[in-house]
């Protein structure tokens, strides 16, 4: 039997955890190169399984051999692989930009990404709402412990916010979860959408509460308004490879919403079918605005990619409200995408930071950088991508989510929301491009050079824009079908309940 | 008649609990409520006894027994804060 | 279950009961904090005394064959603990110095007891002990 | 017996609620532990509330449904895991920020300063 | 005098003994696999811990200790039923006293059996050790005669514990 | 397949200035040019399949699910703008030899400058709209690194951010009406798009596809109200000026008008529209342009305005004046180019374009100022030259259109107007600079330049002249086939002659020369009369525009978003209560059908106790040792409860856990205020409490809704399975450790990682301490109290034991490894709060941090060890086994998965509260010191 599916769980947890034991442990050059080895290995695991998903269909994977729904069961559908592979890739760029110093200011930082990783992966492949809610821990914590790495007052102040928000969050994960075992008796996924039916329709509306604290708790993830105030300031305050490595944070929530209500509350949930969608999409035109006002508003570059990051999330959010398979196969590219860039985005806004003296990243007039044409082209690419521009990934991503929404309304707000906010972002880019590289108080040759391997990571990153583009044939249509999984509950719900061999009891 | 009597001492120490909660409640030190505590942890093990012997079950022996172990480190360790504020030093 | 086992098994139920209800009570009516201090005591000692004795009889005399003396083990526990936390809630009280009732005697030796000094000399009563 | 562990839990809820909305961080801590028994209780109950009836084979004749408890279990441990880590980060947010304001300053119409309180 | 460890294997045997009876009436039981099973942890036990635990007096006669023991359970009983009249009854009858008490006993663990002893019986509650070890504070809740006191504890549990210590 | 290396050659050409630039400038230029020539080579050897009337087309699949092909599309108005591109472009590149200086870095804008190229390729050989748009806004991209180029210079990035503002609002508009077009047609081949002319004007969302996509072309084309951002893109390089804002980009929004003329036009509201927007360009930009003392300045007014005329000309509708567009289109770019490239060899050899300061160059630079005056003078419309034919044919549509019903005659009046102004500008171009007295302190004494840098200018003035003097032999061919692919069909007769009598049109360019000469003749009057305006600088406008926004931004960010995680939770509870309210109010009944359990007194005092103590912290929440007091007892009752609803393991947990938290708190307490301050206003208490108290009720109404409901579980599966399959009798630990053992395995992976998360902020942790306790008083000095001591050592054995037990009895009994491992830490901590870390450290050597590792590695090897027998993750392994004398016991792979359970939550507990303790034993202050 093969257990390809949770070698993306297991191989960061063993390698991180190997990494706090002698001999690894002991020398910081053998840890940075077991952590390099590790989230390499990582990368060819997550391609194997997306080749193995994509061609051979969803890979169901029954941890300690019980038979869902009893069993807690991952799923490796073509969505959930190709999310693994997204975060193995930025995994590795995460970690090899700290190799050259970021890992020395704080302790555990590889074993900590590495866990990361872990939880990250385990979210998307997990197949129960309870698992769920654990890999969410697992993330969280170490998301807990990487934000403060590198100490400093900001990041405590920012990490306390996040921190208690999230707690908050994960209560109400659990009072949804309860509501959901109460009325459905089962935790699997897939069960549920098969369980939903059997419920009278007084007893739905309880599931229905459930199905939109979960909405909550994943807005809060994904920081969709008026839940996203945590957002800005932590990822602006944390140390750069962190930050990076938050950009898959709040997909994560993203691809939850996407998860639970589409297999769950989707088309075929009867009177719950679509009860996110009536909140989604307000919301999603106002994180819009949100991010839109915030880009224009911020006064550094690690801030106005945070709320580059939120108006991803808005994008996304658009996506997750049209809800058909087509916008959600256009979300998922526009996923990756935006992945990509923002992670890119704020290592170079750390680089830059390190070359402009006290003004850091702030978009104040400035010493000139060591480096400035290699800065600026990087931060070139990186903008033309965030802000949707051809010839770079941002705009397929964009024009197929425009392309999927298909009542006039929908057009209508989605459009319009999508394309302001794209020039909110340009007139912010650009405003940020021009002030930090051309405006220069005087030429100084101090500063660090940029050390190759943050320049590896970051080259590696932007790559994939136009390597996106270029092979945007086969990558749409892996999301395409990825979310024609989602929306088919033969293969999203019926393909992963073997037939019972059980009858469920009952209270 | 045992059943009775299970049912007439838990009420005993249930009243008991009362007790010691207002006495939690109205101090007036610190140390008076840390004192209210401390007993409601021996009167928490009796009521799981007795709820053994309603039930007549041994199920929660060990509660009963997790109660006194750890809460006399509770206790010493609230004494410990107000004698030297550091538990831990 | 016979009548008599019923009967024992009570007796102690209610002795317990009745010495931890003492215990609360004297928690809340005795004055000052150093005399409710003895309160517990009646709880911890006589009061789960009666119950894990009940316990224990009601246990093992259930079944035949079928021992129950684990009951043991929580009155060792609570006696090896219960006058450590008595001592140590005792030496909070005298480190913060809390008003005892004015009729109790020995109030002087307050100040010597809160800073572990040796009672002053003055006293007759007691014997200065051996070097 | 349902009607008053629900009261219970919405007694707990609303204290809970109400301590994580307060501006310093031990009584949002404090508060966050309320919510989390309130949670813990919500969770448990999702089996429905049975009395003598522990999941251990061969105990009783009807047992209760063991899979919330397991739940439970994994959510306390986690929830311990969770308090003990904003607990410290809020010990380090007092030698950091100087204050406990669980925004790291304290806003101007509070007249009382750190110091003072101590 | 401090017990030295006689055993590398078996470092604090009391305490291996009491951790034996003590598995055995946790597990109800006296069943082989257990013995086997309790012997092994009352042997691994105190090896793992003898690094935390300091030297203390040996215990030397066991048979007084019991008898020791059995008389303390019969002072509580009675003590218990006096002092709950007391407690029950007009409390303007009690007499409390803070009393320091000498003492002539040495090493922790005798001082704290002494200490615990006096907590126990109801009626007075060891509330401090002076620094030198020489003075036990303690309170009583009601008292008529402070020497007569004293004298009651010296005799009927500071002398046996030094006895059984022999110290 | 050879179409695709027309783009795709500039495209190449991008890497040949960056890797040739260290060769010299020559070099590097020709290195540059090789690439654009042999792409124009390959082109004429297309014409005359083009000229046939040939549509040429090569597709590649790109992104089926956005339907975009890689395709273009060589038709006849393809082939005019390449030739364009290509040919000015070539001639761009020879001029911008001369004029970049040495310090410009001439591979970097050669770079650009490819780039760009093959952004306009791509545009005007897309066959597929989300192509075309791609390309569409490369150019903007492209443009602004061009305006931009140098950098250092205010203007040049201001100019720069507010052409790519414009043109990419405008690109964002076009995307949607492309997509809308898409929409409507089905497809985004433009072949098919261009035959569904009918389909598109007939639906509902013409207007809106329409608006979008002329939003797009005006903002490029910079058409009145968008032509702000033009002039100012002058800061650029004057090649750049020449090639991007004379001839080819602003082009491209005429080309995209001409492009869709098929499917777009011919409806009353495309002429409105556009007629309109290029009536008002056109005057606009041709009286502005008088007034401009920049020299480019006044050429890109020109510039705007001559774009408004062709806007004009293809809003009118009928096919004669889309092909007097298409004319306009090939003379405008010939005239203008050069006339920006001799602006920029005056600035570039006099210092200056301030036409204040520039006079008499004649003397100077007689062979420039001949080529210019040309240049202007087709510009003006003087016959024999190109400039004059296209204008005649414009004037004579003028005539022929009833745009505006009875008031059409303003239309040809207007026209004339704006011609006389055009006039008027290029004879000030003229004048103003060659002749008119002598230069005024200009920084370089002016000569000729290079004599290279001028080839272009000889090139495109003859061009001028060639096509004035014999239109339909140079132009022919090219004009008809262009107009043959903009008008779709049939192309009617229409005359390239000089002369074509006298007529209406005639008379109008008779009556526009006299009077520009008048006007100009006057200037002084009209600049006087112009200056009582306030000159309104787009520039300023739009930043404070751009100001506006964003100090708007930052306060409406500062308002929501103040930094308050007191707002931020009000709203998380606001939205949990809104979404959970609104379904709630629609459940007919709260109270299920199940059998409800009995009420008893002894449970409803637990609940008042358990109310009153949750109560009570609150009250108390400001004395926070007493809260502490309360919420023990809140735990207490909790584990009872779990006790008292048949759930041993729970309670177990619960206890152990509480005592754990209880000790943080308190170590928390120390390092925090001990009291909290009374800091919210009554009002916002109140706030708090009913929302608070709204969560409270609504999860109590669902728990109650639920608990009352039966309904169906999966757990008698685990029941029935506990003891056959997982080999243990305590159902809730089998399920821990067995059914849901990953559960298990993350949660402690979880408290592994928050041990060390907390070990991380713990290191090099700034405290501050009390020096004294609330009232005042001193610590006391006994550390480590001696009874306290002595009896929790030997409470370590006994309790390790205890954990032994819980441990060893958890898969059949309540217990198990984590309860176990929180006994041991327990026991452990208590020896820490008895004797202190310094004396603790020394008899105690363990590595807390290999510890978390070694226990969750065992746990997972444990899983792992399935794999052996082929099956998967965490697959237990169970089996009893019989030996003499002792008897049946039972052997299973999860005892060794619950040992690492107990090692990591052992470590990590004592990783968290033990370092904690570190952090005191250094000298603490006492209350008097610190005074
Ligand atoms: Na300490
Ligand atoms: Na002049």
């Amino acid at each position: 039997m093969s257990h390809l599916v949770i070698l993306p769980f297991l191989l960061p947890i063993f390698g991180g955890l190997l990494l706090l034991l002698p001999p690894i442990q002991n020398s910081l050059s053998r840890q940075r190169i077991f952590a390099i080895f590790t989230s390499l290995l990582l990368i060819l695991v997550s391609i194997t399984l997306l080749h193995t998903s994509y061609s051979q269909g969803t890979q169901l994977y029954m941890l300690g051999n019980w038979q869902p729904p009893f069993g807690i069961a991952l799923v490796a559908d073509p969505l959930a692989a190709l999310l693994v592979l997204l975060t193995s890739i930025l995994g590795f760029a995460a970690i090899l930009f700290a190799c050259s110093g970021d890992d020395e200011t704080g302790m555990y930082y590889h074993t900590l990404i590495l866990l990361l990783i872990s939880g990250v992966n385990g979210a998307f492949l997990t197949g129960d709402l309870f698992n769920l809610f654990v890999c969410f821990e697992i993330l969280l914590i170490a998301s807990y412990a990487l934000l403060v790495h590198g100490g400093g007052k900001h990041k405590t102040q920012a990490s306390l916010h996040y921190v208690i928000l999230n707690l908050v969050g994960s209560s109400i994960f659990l009072i949804a979860l309860g509501i959901l075992y109460g009325m459905l008796g089962t935790l699997n996924i897939a069960d549920m959408a098969n369980k939903l039916h059997l419920l009278s329709e007084d007893d739905q509306l309880l599931v229905k509460v459930a199905g939109l604290l979960l909405l909550v708790v994943f807005g809060l993830k994904s920081a969709m308004l008026p839940l996203h105030f945590w957002l800005p300031r932590t990822y602006a305050s944390a140390s750069a490879p962190i930050a990076a490595m938050f950009a898959i944070m709040t997909k994560v929530g993203i691809y939850s919403i996407f998860r639970v209500h589409t297999v769950i509350f989707g088309e075929n949930a009867g009177e719950l079918a679509n009860i996110a969608q009536y909140w989604l999409w307000p919301i999603a035109i106002l994180t819009l605005f949100a991010g839109a006002v915030g880009a224009l508003a911020s006064s550094n570059l690690r801030l106005l990619t945070a709320n580059m990051i939120l108006i991803s999330v808005g994008t996304l959010l658009v996506g997750a409200a049209i809800a058909t398979e087509q916008a959600a196969g256009a979300a998922f590219y526009y996923l990756l995408h935006t992945t990509f860039v923002s992670a890119a985005m704020f290592l170079i806004a750390d680089l830059v930071s390190r070359q402009r003296g006290k003004a850091e990243d702030r978009f104040v007039q400035a010493r000139q950088m060591k480096q400035r044409d290699l800065l600026a082209g990087l931060f070139f690419v990186a903008a033309v991508a965030m802000v949707g521009m051809p010839p770079l990934s941002g705009f397929i991503g964009k024009a197929l989510l425009l392309q999927s929404a298909d009542t006039g309304a929908a057009m209508g707000w989605s459009w319009s929301a999508i394309l302001l906010a794209g020039l909110a972002a340009i007139i912010a880019l650009s405003r940020a491009g021009t002030t930090l590289f051309w405006r220069v108080s005087s030429i100084h040759d101090e500063g660090e050079t940029v050390p190759r391997a943050k320049l590896i990571a970051i080259i590696l990153l932007l790559s994939c824009s136009p390597l996106m583009v270029i092979f945007a044939g086969p990558i749409t249509a892996i999301t395409t079908a990825a979310a024609a999984v989602l929306f088919d509950p033969a293969l999203s719900v019926d393909a992963l309940l073997p037939t019972l061999t059980h009858n469920p009891g009952g209270y | 008649m045992l059943s009775f009597t299970v049912i007439l001492v838990s009420i005993m120490v249930v009243i008991a609990l009362i007790l010691n909660l207002w006495r939690l409640f109205a101090g007036p030190d610190l140390a008076d409520r840390l004192l209210a505590l401390d007993t409601m942890y021996i009167n928490s093990i009796a009521l799981i006894i007795l709820l053994g012997i309603w039930l007549s079950s041994t199920l929660y022996f060990e509660a009963a027994l997790l109660i006194a172990m750890l809460g006399f480190v509770s206790t010493a360790a609230l004494c410990k804060y107000l004698l030297r504020g550091d538990i831990i030093e | 279950m016979n009548f008599v086992l019923e009967l024992i098994v009570s007796i102690f139920l209610l002795i317990g009961g009745g010495f931890i209800l003492v215990g609360s009570i004297g928690l809340m009516r005795l004055p000052d904090f150093m005399m409710r201090l003895h309160a517990p005591t009646k709880a911890t000692t006589l009061g789960m005394g009666g119950l894990l004795i009940a316990s224990m009889i009601l246990f093992t005399l259930r079944e035949p064959g079928h021992i129950s003396v684990h009951e043991l083990l929580i009155t060792i526990f609570l006696f090896i603990t219960a006058p450590v936390s008595a001592h140590m809630m005792a030496k909070t009280a005298l480190h913060q110095k809390l008003k005892m009732i004015s009729r109790t005697r020995g109030q002087e030796l307050l100040d010597p007891a809160s800073q572990q000094l040796a009672p002053p000399q003055t006293t007759e009563k007691v014997e200065s002990p051996k070097a | 017996m349902e009607m008053l562990f629900a009261l219970c839990v919405g007694v707990l809820t609303t204290c809970g609620v109400f301590m994580i909305l307060r501006s310093r961080t031990f009584p949002v801590v404090v508060g966050l532990t309320l919510l989390g028994y309130a949670v813990n209780l919500f969770l448990f109950s999702s089996g429905r509330l049975s009395i003598n009836s522990a999941a251990i084979i061969g105990s009783t004749d009807a047992y209760g449904d063991p899979l919330p408890q397991a739940l439970v279990l994994t959510a306390i441990v986690i929830g311990f895991a969770m308090t003990a880590f904003v607990v410290i980060l809020a010990m380090r947010g007092r030698g950091d920020l100087g204050n406990d304001h669980v925004d790291g300053r304290i806003p101007d119409h509070s007249s009382l300063s750190d110091k003072e309180r101590n | 005098m401090l017990a030295k460890p006689r055993f590398r294997w078996l470092p604090m045997p009391y305490h291996s003994m009491l951790l034996f009876v003590t598995w055995l009436l946790l597990n109800n039981t006296v069943a082989p696999g257990h013995l086997v099973l309790g012997a092994f942890l009352a042997l691994g036990i105190p090896m793992l811990t003898s690094g935390l635990s300091q030297p203390q007096p040996a215990l030397h006669k066991p048979i007084k200790t019991a008898r020791y023991a059995l008389m303390v359970l019969g002072d509580i009983v009675t003590a218990n039923l006096e002092v709950a009249r007391q407690v029950l009854g007009p409390l303007d009858q009690l007499h409390p006293a803070l009393i320091a008490m000498p003492l002539d006993i040495e090493g922790d663990l005798p001082i704290t059996l002494l200490a615990s002893t006096v907590s126990l019986t109801p009626g007075t509650v060891s509330s401090e050790v002076s620094q030198c070890r020489k003075f036990l504070y303690i309170h009583a809740l009601t008292m008529t005669d402070e020497a007569e006191l004293i004298a009651t504890i010296k005799e009927r549990y500071e002398k046996p514990l030094m006895e059984i210590f022999s110290c | 397949m050879s179409l695709f290396w027309i783009p795709l050659l500039p495209a190449l050409g991008v890497l040949a200035p960056l890797f040739s630039a260290k060769f010299g400038r020559t070099n590097c230029a020709f290195a540059t040019a090789f690439a654009p020539a042999l792409a124009l080579l390959l082109m004429l050897f297309k014409a005359p399949a083009v000229f046939r009337g040939e549509t040429l087309i090569a597709t590649v699949e790109w992104v089926p699910a956005l339907g975009m092909q890689l395709s273009f599309r060589l038709d006849g108005l393809a082939f005019l703008f390449a030739l364009l591109i290509l040919g000015i472009g070539l001639l761009i590149i020879l001029y911008a030899r001369y004029y970049l200086s040495s310090k410009d870095s001439m591979g970097k804008f050669y770079a650009y400058l490819m780039l760009f190229m093959t952004a306009m390729l791509g545009i005007v050989l897309s066959n597929n709209l989300i192509q075309l748009w791609m390309f569409w806004e490369m150019t903007s991209i492209s443009s602004f690194l061009l305006i931009s180029f140098w950098h250092n210079n205010t203007d040049g990035r201001k100019g720069a951010r507010m052409a790519l503002a414009v043109t990419g609002a405008g690109g964002l508009a076009l995307l949607a009406g492309l997509i809308l077009i898409g929409k409507i047609v089905g497809s985004y081949d433009l072949s098919i798009v261009l035959q569904s002319g009918d389909l598109i004007r007939g639906h509902s969302l013409y207007p809106v596809a329409l608006v979008l996509v002329l939003l797009g072309a005006f903002t490029k084309s910079a058409q009145f109200p968008f032509h702000f951002w033009l002039p100012h893109a002058m800061a650029a390089p004057t090649p750049v000026s020449a090639y991007l804002h004379s001839a080819t980009m602003v082009k491209a929004g005429i080309f995209l008008m001409a492009r869709f003329y098929p499917a777009l036009a011919g409806t009353e509201l495309w002429v409105i529209i556009v007629t309109l927007t290029g009536l008002a360009t056109l005057l606009l930009g041709a009286y502005t342009a008088l007034f401009k003392h920049d020299l480019k300045g006044l050429l890109a007014y020109s510039t705007i305005s001559h774009l408004g005329l062709i806007t004009l000309l293809l809003g009118m509708g009928t096919e004669l004046a889309a092909i007097a567009a298409i004319f306009h289109i090939i003379n405008h770019a010939t005239f203008k180019a050069s006339l920006f490239m001799a602006a920029g060899i005056i600035d570039h050899e006099t210092g200056t374009r301030d036409m204040r300061r520039l006079n008499g160059l004649w003397k100077f630079m007689p062979h420039t100022a001949t080529l210019a005056m040309v240049a202007a003078a087709s510009m003006a419309g003087v016959p024999l030259l190109n400039g004059f034919l296209s204008k005649e044919m414009f004037f004579a549509e003028t005539l022929l259109q009833h745009t505006l019903g009875s008031l059409s005659w303003m239309i040809p009046v207007l026209a004339t107007l704006a011609a006389v102004f055009s006039v008027a500008y290029s004879l000030r171009f003229i004048h103003d600079v060659f002749f008119n007295g002598e230069p005024v302190d200009l920084p370089k004494t002016p000569h000729e330049p290079p004599r290279y840098m001028k080839v272009p200018i000889e090139i495109l003035v003859g061009l001028c002249l060639l096509v004035g003097l014999f239109p339909a032999f140079i132009v022919g061919g090219l004009l008809h086939s262009a107009s043959l692919a903009v008008l779709g069909g049939e192309v009617p007769y229409y005359s390239l002659s000089i002369w074509h009598g006298f007529n209406l049109a005639l008379v109008m360019s008779i009556v526009a020369m006299f009077l520009g000469v008048v006007i100009y003749h006057n200037r002084r009057k009209l600049f006087k009369f112009q200056s009582q305006f306030p000159e309104t600088d787009a520039k300023l406008v739009f930043e404070s525009v751009i100001q506006c926004i964003v100090r708007g931004s930052v306060r409406i960010q500062q308002f929501f978003e103040n930094g308050s995680l007191q707002r931020y939770l009000f709203l998380l509870f606001v939205m949990v209560a809104l979404f959970a309210a609104k379904p709630l109010l629609q459940l007919v009944t709260t109270t299920g059908d199940r059998e409800q359990l009995p009420l008893n007194g002894v449970a409803l005092v637990l609940a008042v106790i358990l109310m009153f103590a949750a109560i009570a912290t609150v009250i108390w929440h400001r004395q926070r040792y007493i809260s502490l007091l309360t919420l023990s007892v809140v735990g207490l009752v909790v584990s009872v409860a779990f006790a008292y609803f048949s759930a041993p393991d729970l309670a177990l947990t619960q206890l152990s856990v509480e005592v754990v938290t209880v000790i943080l708190l308190m170590l928390a307490l120390f390092f925090l205020p001990q009291q909290t301050p009374k800091e919210s206003s009554p009002a916002r208490v109140a706030r708090d409490l009913g929302i608070a108290a709204l969560i409270g009720g609504i999860f109590a109404t669902l728990n109650y809704a639920i608990m009352t409901r039966s309904g169906v579980s999966i757990s008698d599966f685990f029941i029935a399975n506990s003891k056959p399959g997982g080999g243990g009798t305590n159902a809730v630990n089998v399920i821990l450790v067995d059914f849901r053992g990953f559960d298990t395995f993350g949660e402690i992976l979880v408290l592994g990682i928050a041990a060390l998360g907390i070990f991380k902020l713990i290191n090099r942790m700034k405290v501050s301490m009390p020096s004294g306790d609330l009232k005042g008083r001193n610590w006391t000095k006994d550390s480590h109290p001696m009874i306290l001591r002595t009896v929790s050592q030997s409470l370590l054995p006994l309790a390790l034991l205890v954990s032994a037990y819980i441990f060893l009895r958890g898969h059949n009994m309540p217990g198990g490894g984590f309860i176990a491992g929180l006994i041991t830490a327990v026991a452990i901590i208590l020896q820490y709060i008895a004797h202190g870390v310094d004396w603790i450290k020394p008899r105690l050597r363990i590595n807390y941090q290999w510890a978390i590792a070694i226990g969750v590695l065992i746990s997972a090897i444990t899983g792992v060890g399935s794999w052996m027998f082929d099956k998967p993750f965490l697959t237990s392994w169970f089996d009893y086994f019989h030996l003499p004398w002792i008897g049946e016991f039972e052997l299973a792979s999860a005892i060794a998965f619950d040992l690492g359970v107990y090692i990591t939550v052992v470590a990590a507990t004592l990783l968290i509260l033990a370092n904690l303790g570190k952090l005191t034993t250094t000298h603490r202050p006492t209350v008097e010191e610190k005074r």
